[in-house]
């Protein structure tokens, strides 16, 4: 049976309707005569369903996805960890959910009192001195640090043009470098999977504006020389940029103030379990030290005799996004850390670091593993040696776990590795599920290649024609487009 | 600590696989200055319990209006059915990853391409993409999108575009080489273009714009493209487009803004969804994901993102665009709003709001002057016989959240206020206004008023 | 791959949990101390698991149901139509779904406004003159109405024992009516599918307290005689009993009390589209007429100057469950009602008819149709010939339906029809499904006999073996039961 | 009429299909007696937006509290966490029906299977069914079970059981010739049974009693056993079955009553479900569902619902009992609830609960005396100084809702109020009652106490 669902418009009947807006009582006005020849003349062609067909179609395409709530999904540098439900229904209190951006702040103390503690929440869970809330994704958050760096250093009369990334930085790290309008220059990883020191020292000096730097690296490797590092980058002047997105393995263990970056971003959506909803939304706040506070984008939360307001960081760059941030995602993630405190988020740390060992020991074997030491809350996998005596891919086995039911780990990155398999457990998985997805990996390695190489067998779909799809792009459904 | 499955035993077993004994082994080799060594300085821990009720009480500190609510201003507050918050609840859809796994992700694949779909029909564009933040962000990625296209220096922004979109073009552009030039609205409160300079990437408007004024779109474009310059229209509540000449109707290359209005509550302003959509030839340039259809090893009919090369994961510094996390969630409640309520209760839903806002402009008591003449879609500028903030505190006294107070971002408007009016209202809300204000002229206003009418 | 789930028992690991209930900061006893030898020695065996490995669990499960929310579902006589959504949104307002049931009269004027006004609709709907709100279920209705009958001629000084129920009537009605303390009497169903009349003047006498009554009949058939029917029974002093089931097909169309009916339930679970929920709860109100009225189980919200209250019937059979009702259940029919309108409920009828009929003139050609006329809201199919030509039973071709996606159809009921196939499509289904169902019908009708006596072949399991479950009955887990 | 999705042309091709030209025609041959021929004289339909606002409406017409609730009474919240409402609000599980097609209803099958599963380990049985109506219900039906096991004419039914299950009992058996007679309860608020006649089916008791207090299970099933009768122990919250000796344990045959404190809301008092667990001899005598293990045709381990000659479909009047539909989705929520709070969770829930008893007891005004000196669970009866009615109105004023006046049900303790305790009121919400209670306390009465204390 195909059991693909067709789209809403091959689905579409004119004349059928899924919601009527209220009419409010008020007589309606013939819109030609108010507006004119502004007027449309064509409605648009929205599919046209009812209610039920409505909810059935998105039903039955949630059926042909995996979900964390139904698959175990070790997606690495994603950090897939449960994401609580009591996050959603705080998330819809009619105080949250229905207040309007734009009222003045006497109406809106309970916003500003959870944006203001959760300001604080995140300075003292990073060590940094202010926080913003405007940046809606970890990108968004990396882009919105380097312009305050940028201003930072105009301000100071230095014409920084550079910042430097590892080869194992993740793809925004650069392209929010070069957005912010900087050369990006990139340094290779040393053979343990740290930062190459000596490479590193070639390319500082004082046209360097920042090193971006992810700790755990995307190789899920904490970098061992971090304080000789941050050392090196201030010796020059330059500012030392914390990518978050992989602070889950480090929550009350260690903090990136500590370890002496100047800037961070965190993706509330992986370290603080804010869900995924299938590309976002996300946010990720930006924290600074000391001179780079004042920076921040404004209006920040902030707290008087009388309450909560907001105001405008001294020398802020100004908004990064129209209103306050993705409130709804902030409430989320302020629920996450109370609902923790403490000792819950190290015991989060502890958890995501033990998972991953765990499962590297018991596969480790079976792959290459080209950076072969304790990890923190992932680790890398190389699938060349397999590659090179099978024909057997990276994504060969990424495909074929879906056979298992189990999400795929994110493959081909970080680049520095070849045929890269980067497996993230999180914390939130039971020891079964850890020790059923080893042995499907050990299994994989066994089964017959052409097994694999044909792999998903047991999928809604197959392989999809990704080239197809590039050369002539579909990217609307029109009458006979396909 | 329900989250974390491990039990001591678990605990161990994992420990001992790695060669280890205490969760503290497993840091135990980071340098010791960079060890925190104590507890984090965080509120301790909540029950279930206990924490919903922390948050019950922080929403209630909110104060939310109990006679209506008449404060758009970039946030439009219209019905969402309760199906919209079923289909985004549902876990596979709310636990899902980014899609790259075609294979097992074809619900979020589908639903994408079903949203760029009807992004297109609404702007009357032939290329839309999965979302990017918000309203401003979208804007603003369409003006760069014009200055990589033209290569020219130079941006027109309308004074009628959202104040805070165009703080964020100024905080984006601060590092680049681009001047940004305001173009002054007239008299009538549309926008008033000049001579268009040749080394003008972009004309950038707001339609209706942000006191409430529908542009004449078609006239800026086509003085825009006079010059070489490429036609933005942003639009923060896409509702109106039900009644209102498209901008690719209007001959706009790119239309953006803020899709929220189409099914998400105003949830503080957050998370709201970007939608950009643009003409045939700028495709390849359009930031973030694309989905689009393709097959599948046996034939069948899937989709995939595709185009990648302009993303970031693949082409790094030189990607088009740094954004990787979208908003898809909010962008799967915007094609579940839009599916629900088809061409017909989307337009009825416009229809109301204009209907409102007519009835709001004749009703209008003595005291209070329309700034304009121009006409208007559900957002309409009033001169108040008083300081509207002040008039605002006492409209909150009796339940009614009043309208935006022009004074702070237009000082020549001190007195002005942009009162919305959706489907939401209702006419007895709107009588509640009209009530209120009626009441709140100060004798002597009212009486002048009087006088001249 | 096996895609069953194993049982939380088996998932199951000693110091895992789900939930920590609050502790409210009080000083705990030791219950050794307070309580004796009146305490629990062991604590019960229940499961222990972390929190997402609960919420996982019920999301496979559920992947392994049909519903409607994603799947058409005609099953006969159970109205299957769409669930609204709104309903469920109402049903969860604090101010309903937190209100305990022993508050003051004053504390829940809303609740009682709620019921009063669901009466007063309830009554218009079906004609009768008084409601109880009582009954969880349609066969717990039926009881109820029976003990009203009961005592109403046990006041009358009349000793009536025999209940009459048709051949065709629902499985509750004989039940129920044993329950109550009669004797059921069957009578057979004519050759065009009403009650054989002259049966039913046969045993009509002083001792039938009750004539009960199923129209549309469970075999989706208007009682054409029911004028005479009721005269019939009226004629020697017995009461006539609506089995509202199958009301969906006359909302505002006819009303039994118009019919003369004495005394109804309704299943608000089906008619006004409250979940099912997999098995309940429902809600089974009972209307009755005249003096009935007075015999109904109270309290019941009534009106006064002052607001709403409850009161007590004066000659009430008494409760028939605790508290007021399965008022969550209420809130959604009310929600129903209030969105529906005169003019909508209608159209509700409607469309459930004409819905069955267009069904029944695709298919019927292809299979045994023992009653061939107009039907009502469902319809019902034999297999008999097919039994007897190639030997696929109803029961194969109702397996054979769910490879096809639908769900099954109601089989082997009612009784009097061989090889039954009860279609109740109901009114919220698009034409587009209604076609597809009817041409996989027509499908089977002719497939390959293996194919369709071995089906279903694309659902989660195969065929049960039932046979197995009743020898042995193994019902509850226990450490090595399979 | 957004749920009908038939279009004009829909319909027409439909009534085409049938021979017939309007809508009318399908009832065209009804009697034209019957016809209603108007339309019904209900309120007009609304849209879903101002549907939800009227229901909102009516909900704030309710009054909750706001700074604690003592009501148990038979209806006792405890906290429901946030995964119950999910996984009951899951389409497949929601919109399902009765799990008849095995094939795609294991979901619902097997999460009967261990509802089942969990309620004979609460109680200490061997077997229990799907669920029946709700508490009341379950007790009743326990006691005809009893009546057609025994075929004895009578049964002891203790003051000690709900009043609300007492009187559905009599209108339950009202038509049968059955002896229902009263044992009253002794001084120590526990129940005193004489002799057992032999004539005698069960004897029902509720533990913990509606005064709170708790039964001495184990003698007063001897006592039954003693005489050939049945004993039958009704639970009214099964929280307190994690600190307390099960009804099998106490030598009971059936366990009923109430599993609505097990993760349902108080809901006004429904829909809540009601659970009955027997032993092994008694299984085939269980009214209701049941689901059981099995293999599929492949031999995997699959569920159906089993033992299904018992019921009504099958067995018509001879069927064990009548119930059809049941409260299946509350079931589930049960069985989400407990596998959430595990055995750790359940037992810290009774254990808070019965700590603030405790605390209450120990802190109790002067001017209040406790009715009995027995042991108590979550349930204290007291001795007010004043018409508890009017207490609670004063209490109501303060945002407490009071506990349960006496008076009505048993005029014996014209002045007894039944407080309850669970561990969602905390020890904040005791002080407030009882800080309360104390201010309330004329200061007659605490004066006299205090000189008698
Ligand atoms: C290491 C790393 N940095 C940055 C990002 C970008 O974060 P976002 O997707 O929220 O923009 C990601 C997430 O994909 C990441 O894994
Ligand atoms: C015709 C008929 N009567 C009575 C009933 C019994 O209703 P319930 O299942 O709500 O007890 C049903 C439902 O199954 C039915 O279809």
């Amino acid at each position: 049976m195909d059991r693909l669902e067709p789209t809403l418009f091959e689905k579409s009947s004119p004349g059928r309707r899924g919601c009527t807006p209220p009419t409010g009582g008020v007589a309606l006005v013939d819109p030609k005569a108010v507006l004119g020849d502004l007027v449309r003349e064509e409605p648009p062609a929205l599919p046209e369903l009812g209610e039920l067909q409505v909810l059935r179609h998105f039903m039955r395409l949630s059926q042909l996805n995996f979900s964390i709530d139904t698959n175990f999904y070790p997606l690495g540098s994603c950090t897939m960890k449960y994401n609580p439900r009591v996050n959603e229904q705080t998330a819809r209190l009619a105080g949250f959910a229905r207040l309007h951006p734009m009222q003045p702040v006497e109406a809106v103390q309970g916003a500003l009192e959870l944006m203001y503690d959760l300001q604080n929440d995140l300075q003292e869970i990073t060590g940094m001195d202010g926080f913003t809330l405007q940046p809606a994704a970890g990108a968004h958050g990396e882009f919105t640090a380097l312009l305050m760096a940028a201003a930072y250093f105009r301000d100071k009369g230095e014409k920084r043009t550079k910042v430097v990334v590892p080869d194992s930085s993740h793809g925004t790290n650069p392209a929010s470098a070069a957005l912010a309008g900087f050369e990006v220059v990139t340094i290779p990883t040393n053979p343990v999977g740290d930062v190459d020191l000596e490479q590193l020292k070639a390319v500082l000096n004082e046209e360097v504006a920042c090193l971006m730097l992810t700790n755990p690296s995307t190789l899920g490797l904490f970098e061992q020389q971090i304080v000789e590092v941050a050392r090196l980058v201030h010796d020059v002047g330059g500012l030392l940029y914390y990518d978050g997105a992989n602070m889950n393995a480090l929550l009350g263990v260690a903090r990136p103030g500590d370890m002496g970056f100047d800037l961070v971003h965190l993706n509330l959506h992986k370290t603080m379990s804010t869900p995924h909803g299938g590309g976002g939304p996300g946010a990720g706040p930006v924290g600074a030290r000391g001179a780079l506070v004042d920076y921040l984008p404004g209006p920040r939360a902030g707290k008087t005799r009388d309450g909560f307001e907001f105001y405008q960081p001294s020398k802020s760059i100004g908004r990064v996004r129209m209103f306050w941030g993705n409130f709804l995602v902030l409430v989320r993630a302020y629920t996450y850390i109370r609902y923790h405190g403490p000792d819950g988020l190290r015991q989060v740390a502890e958890g995501a670091v033990m998972a991953a060992n765990y499962v590297r020991m018991k596969v480790k074997e079976y792959f290459d593993m080209p950076y072969d030491r304790l990890c923190m809350h992932e680790f890398v996998l190389s699938a060349k040696t397999m590659k090179e005596k099978k024909g057997v891919r990276a994504m060969d086995v990424a495909k074929r776990l879906l056979d298992y039911g189990f999400h795929a780990p994110t493959v081909y990155f970080p680049l520095c590795v070849e045929e890269a398999l980067m497996i993230e457990p999180t914390e939130t998985e039971a020891l079964e599920t850890l020790d059923a997805f080893a042995e499907a990996l050990v299994k994989i390695a066994h089964e017959d290649v052409g097994l694999v190489t044909s792999a998903p067998h047991n999928t809604p779909v197959g392989r999809a024609d990704e080239a197809r799809a590039a050369r002539k792009p579909v990217l609307r459904w029109e009458e006979g487009a396909q | 600590m329900n989250y974390i499955p491990h039990t001591p035993q678990d605990q161990q077993k994992m420990l001992e696989a790695a060669g280890l004994k205490t969760p503290a082994d497993l840091f135990g080799y980071l340098p010791e200055e960079v060890k925190l060594g104590r507890d984090l300085d965080l509120a301790p821990g909540l029950t279930e319990h206990d924490l919903f009720r922390h948050l019950e009480g922080l929403a209630r500190k909110n104060v939310l209006a109990t006679r209506g609510s008449f404060l758009g201003a970039g946030a439009y507050h219209h019905y969402s059915p309760a199906v919209v918050d079923t289909v985004i609840s549902r876990s596979e859809f709310l636990t899902a990853y980014t899609p790259y796994q075609p294979e097992v992700s074809q619900g979020t694949l589908q639903a994408i391409f079903e949203f760029q779909t009807m992004i297109c029909e609404l702007t009357g564009m032939d290329a839309a993409n999965a979302s990017v933040y918000d309203g401003s962000n979208a804007t603003v990625e369409s003006v760069l999108m014009a200055l990589n296209t033209t290569n020219k220096p130079r941006v027109l922004i309308s004074r009628g575009v959202h104040p805070h979109t165009r703080e964020v073009l100024k905080t984006y552009l601060a590092a680049h080489d681009v001047h940004l030039d305001d173009v002054a609205l007239g008299e009538d409160g549309r926008t008033k273009l000049g001579d268009v300079p040749e080394d003008t990437a972009a004309v950038l408007l707001q339609n209706p714009n942000f006191l409430g004024v529908i542009e004449d779109v078609t006239a800026l474009t086509e003085k825009a493209h006079g010059a070489g310059a490429l036609s933005i229209v942003s639009v923060q509540d896409p509702v109106s487009l039900a009644l209102l000449k498209s901008p690719g109707a209007c001959g706009a290359d790119i239309a953006a803004g803020e899709a929220a209005p189409l099914g998400l509550p105003p949830s503080y302003g957050g998370p709201y969804v970007g939608f950009m959509a643009c003409k045939k030839q700028f495709l390849r340039r359009l930031p973030g994901r694309l989905a689009g259809m393709t097959v599948d090893s046996s034939g069948k009919r899937v989709f995939c993102l595709t185009l990648q090369a302009r993303e970031q994961h693949i082409r790094r510094e030189k990607a088009a665009s740094n954004i990787c996390t979208n908003q898809g969630l909010c962008a799967l409640a915007v094609t579940a709003y839009l599916a629900l309520v088809g061409p017909q209760g989307l337009r009825e839903a416009a229809l109301t709001c204009l209907s409102l806002a007519e009835a709001f402009k004749k009703k209008l008591p003595a005291g209070y002057k329309l700034l304009f003449k121009s006409p208007t879609f559900h957002e309409v500028a009033v001169e108040c016989p008083v300081d509207p903030v002040e008039l605002n505190k006492k409209l909150a006294e009796r339940g009614i959240l009043g309208g935006y107070p022009l004074g702070a971002d237009y000082p020549e408007f001190k007195n002005g206020m942009v009162f919305c009016f959706t489907e939401v209202n209702g006419a007895a809300e709107l009588d509640n206004l009209l009530g209120d204000l009626k009441a709140l002229v100060p004798a002597a206003a009212a009486a002048q008023e009087g006088a001249r009418g």
